[in-house]
């Protein structure tokens, strides 16, 4: 029996256990924070955060469509200067319990993801991840910054320069070569890669004829997304050799064993707490040590 | 149900002034104190308990945007519901399955009313006694009196301007009850408005009274995902909730 | 209650059903393909052929993980002059049942496209759909012709040169923007498209630390793909006026409500066969008209 | 276990010269007759049909590249399997739900014969009578005599050097039985070479007796997908089959 490079170490940290909570997942307050990190995340990352605050949309923003979730919350935060006091208030609870904080940021433009680098490192996070799953709003087709090599590498190279922690760049599927992708960010300067956000989808009701989240288009994540996660982990860590947060659809300690066999480093968690509960990540853990009991 | 499903409106009961009861053409299996999201297509979608599962009944007040949208439908129009989701009330076990008779209270302030008949409904069938004390503002706020003097409970009317029952607010009728100590209940069930709910679980907590509180917040995805229904210390309404056996503002 | 559009037109094909048997589903014979035809399908797509025959993959080459299927048979074909022949005994077989044949064609470079382009001609099908998921093997990355706008457009534009028959593209949803390909092959000559063909994906054995199938990387289909092949269609309609042939994850009658409420003119339905049986496409149609009685 | 399941081996019992039956450490909630997908990673995967479920129990003969690397297996080390997939034998209803004892024959070649032996038990069990016709090209390579004696059924043997029972093959001994109609079964159950199933189904019709016939062909996808494993006219010896109640070589 076969079993994965099962290490507790990313970066220069050393962590409780492999599991991080995603971005986007009760990453909304210093006390839930808190509280995934007491139930097993190894590491927390923040929900993503840009120069403005932006309400997010209307209802509904997610659902389960019963092969996994989807949702188009929207990005809503309070923007970065508020952002600033919420990870500070967060880094205060972790780092008594060892556990490390990811800020994650995003942009519109280069110079936004600049500007919000560049505040949110006030509160000095441990690690920032860089969000580049969202459209570049100055290309024509709204095409996410994770959709060219190019554009990646980019927001990638004009963030490091900025801050003083290490960057995670978060990478989105929906790309014809993730590994190129993987390959121009770690030119460009990352110290790690995030993989995957969510898969772009829909779902329509048959009775009224309307998209189902009021902003018709949202993120798959959950069950559906987990073998596109493991391709994604699998191609990037066969392209470049900096850590990875595999992330996508990992609700069992059988799924992050699977995860770890693609390549990752650690593994993110994000809907299994919808599936498991705030203890999701704990549970996780506990099945890890189990399936593989001579570690 | 995950997704909305589209369920014809079959019934509609006028309950007061501002509160409509919704009977759709469905039924569900959930506990008293779940909640389903209820979607309009192009207007929003919001949580409402569950005043009833067989048939799927939600008892809602015209309150605002999307509660007066569906104050507007007809029998007969549709209506999306997703769920049961969150955690309903836990109920002590049924005397018929060998548990001891409880002597509960369920305590209901505004439309909290609602999901309290379905509650004290389960109570009697399982062999319980119940004791019912509700209030609102004026007599035209109150709710389900009459289902609740059908049921044959122990009925205390509390409204803020003395129009019917006890002038002031449910807390008050508690407290008086409460001074006799041959009537402290086991168990207190409540829903309603924040400072209600606080209210009585200050007032249990000073009489050792095991106490159950169904809390309301502003819900999202209504999944435990997003963080936007947290109260006090990173509970999450929508999933550790909305029934919490604590209050969730001083843990 | 709304309804969707219900058509059985496609091009100028009158169809006894909007269901389509997708490509590489037991295409492989005149006489599973006549099957298919008995049991539901207004139109029958025949497996991807390419220039010179393929084995295909060494097994697992298809897998049910659950929450949709991956597949990695490999292409395998009998190369595109044998595959005259079976198209031809199969048309014999379909024109007196009304179903018009589509032969899905490939080659890992233009100039292949051609060739089999041509070959396949001779055997007169109604439609060839010409499957760019395969990589270019002149792109040091094998990036599928599917992942950028300009290569896409390049076969289309070339394939479309030599055929009299109208022609469907069938896109894949691994690209940032499927809107921008969808308008590229459009304007390159297009006369229909087919959306989607499968996520690539991969699944781990936690005991071996093996990938299951031997290809390693796969296809995903079925449910887990639905939501994604809603969201390409619904984006593909918006963009561009030709017909659509919605594929991806379609196994009810609502499954199929819902891709022609995303902008679909007919569906294309392939893992069904698994879950539901050869008569899946008959299933579909009948639950269909349940749906929507005033049709 | 719709994906590969790892499963460890409890017990290698060897059956003749090249066949061996692999006891594996799970069990199956399968029917006579389906078949799983067996794995070895970096080697290949192909079809074993169930010999038995309770505990899963696979009857390999060492053919070819595969069957022997199966057959290299030791007790202890894993193997991979899917399923069940495929049809299995349709049974006639139970005695004891009421059915009317049937007369049954299994005939089998070569390694065909071990899905007949599951079958039987489960015949027997339901309250059936059965007789079993098995052959080989010599008594080396008769697979179950024992195990079939075991179950107290009425056995024959055909090899076709004669080493052991009648000189020839299975539909002789059909014949000669058929010879005399006070013999003549209700259902024809037969697994083995293609020849000697088209030989049962002819025999079969002439004498105008039900039939299943277990059949088989090169599977990849195992899931009535890729077409690979067609048989006669469309038919899909994974999702059709791989038992079916005709000659899918003559429909
Ligand atoms: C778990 C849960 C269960 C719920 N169950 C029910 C239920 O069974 N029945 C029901 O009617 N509602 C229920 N609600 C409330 C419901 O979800 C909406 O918040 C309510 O219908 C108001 O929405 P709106 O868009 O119409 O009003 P909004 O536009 O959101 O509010 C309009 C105005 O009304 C006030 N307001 C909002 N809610 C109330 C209220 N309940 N009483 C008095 N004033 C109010 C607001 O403060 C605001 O000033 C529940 C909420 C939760 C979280
Ligand atoms: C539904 C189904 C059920 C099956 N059940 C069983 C089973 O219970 N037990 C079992 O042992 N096999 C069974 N098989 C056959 C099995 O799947 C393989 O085909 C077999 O093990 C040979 O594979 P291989 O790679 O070892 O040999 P290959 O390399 O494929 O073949 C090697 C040589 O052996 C010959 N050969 C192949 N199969 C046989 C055979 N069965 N008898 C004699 N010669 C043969 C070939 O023609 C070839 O010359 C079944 C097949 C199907 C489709
Ligand atoms: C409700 C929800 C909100 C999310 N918000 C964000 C976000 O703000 N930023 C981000 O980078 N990813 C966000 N994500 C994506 C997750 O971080 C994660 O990449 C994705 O959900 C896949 O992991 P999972 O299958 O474990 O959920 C969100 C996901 C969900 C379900
Ligand atoms: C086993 C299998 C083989 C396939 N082979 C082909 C193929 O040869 N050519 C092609 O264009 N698509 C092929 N596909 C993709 C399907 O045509 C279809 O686009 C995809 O499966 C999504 O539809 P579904 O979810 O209904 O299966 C194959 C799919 C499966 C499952
Ligand atoms: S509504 Fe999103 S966490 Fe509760
Ligand atoms: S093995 Fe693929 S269809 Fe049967």
């Amino acid at each position: 029996m076969i079993h994965p490079k099962l290490t507790c170490e990313f970066l220069n940290f050393k962590l409780n256990t492999p599991l991080v909570l995603a971005s986007g997942i009760i990453g909304t307050s210093a006390t839930l924070m808190s509280r995934a990190a007491e139930n097993g995340a190894g590491m927390v990352t923040a929900k993503s955060c840009s120069l403005q605050s932006r309400p997010g949309h209307p209802n509904p923003v997610a659902l389960d469509w019963g092969h996994g979730l989807i949702n188009a919350i929207g990005l809503s935060n309070p923007g970065a200067a508020e952002e600033v006091n919420l990870l500070m208030a967060t880094r205060a609870k972790l780092q008594p319990l060892g556990v490390p904080l990811i800020a994650s940021i995003f942009g519109g433009t280069i110079a936004e993801f600049v500007q919000v680098a560049q505040i949110i490192s006030r509160a000095h996070p441990d690690v920032i991840e860089v969000n580049i799953s969202c459209p570049n709003v100055s290309d024509e087709f709204g095409t996410p910054f994770s959709g060219t090599p190019e554009s990646a590498a980019t927001v990638t190279q004009a963030v490091k320069q900025v801050v003083t922690c290490p960057i995670t760049v978060k990478l989105s599927p929906n790309v014809p070569s993730i590994a190129r992708i993987a390959a121009a960010v770690k030119e460009a300067g990352a110290d790690a890669i995030t993989a995957i956000n969510t898969m772009p989808g829909m779902l329509f009701d048959v009775v009224s004829g309307q998209p189902i989240l009021s902003n018709k288009v949202g993120g798959i994540s959950g069950a559906a997304l987990k073998p596109i996660a493991l391709r994604c982990v699998y191609e990037i860590s066969k392209a470049v050799s900096i850590p990875i947060i595999g992330t996508g659809g990992v609700s069992s300690g059988q799924d992050a064993a699977e995860m770890m066999m693609a390549g990752a480093t650690v593994v993110g968690v994000g809907s299994a707490v919808y599936y498991r509960g705030v203890s999701a990540l704990q549970q996780i853990w506990e099945e890890l040590k189990c399936l593989y009991p001579m570690l | 149900m995950s997704l909305p499903h589209a369920l014809k409106i079959t019934d509609i009961k006028i309950e007061n002034g501002i509160t409509k009861t919704f009977v759709l053409a469905g039924s569900l299996i959930a506990e008293p104190g779940q909640f389903v999201m209820v979607w309009l297509p192009g207007i929003d979608e919001r949580p409402f308990s569950l005043a009833d599962t067989q048939p799927l009944s939600l008892t809602i007040a015209a309150v605002g945007c999307f509660s007066q949208a569906i104050h507007q439908l007809k029998i007969g129009d549709w209506l999306w519901v997703r769920g049961p989701l969150g955690k309903g009330y836990r109920l002590p076990a049924p005397v018929h399955k060998n548990g001891l008779p409880q002597r509960t209270w369920l305590i209901g302030g505004g439309y909290g009313v609602a999901p309290l008949h379905f509650l004290a409904k389960q109570l009697l069938a399982d062999g319980h006694e119940v004791s019912v004390i509700i209030g609102a503002r004026d007599a035209a706020n109150l709710l389900l009196v009459e289902a609740f003097k059908n049921l044959g409970v122990s009925l205390w009317l509390a409204t803020e301007d003395g129009s019917v029952g006890q002038l002031g607010r449910v807390t008050e009728i508690m407290v008086s009850l409460l001074s006799n100590s041959a009537n402290k209940p086991d168990l207190v069930y409540a829903c309603g408005p924040t400072g209600m709910l606080v209210a009585v679980a200050d007032l249990c907590q000073a009489h050792q009274i095991l106490f159950q509180l169904s809390w309301e917040a502003r819900m999202r995805c209504g999944l435990g995902l997003c963080g936007s229904c947290e109260v006090g210390n990173g509970w999450l309404t929508c999933l550790d909730g909305p029934v919490f056996e604590f209050n969730p503002l001083a843990l």
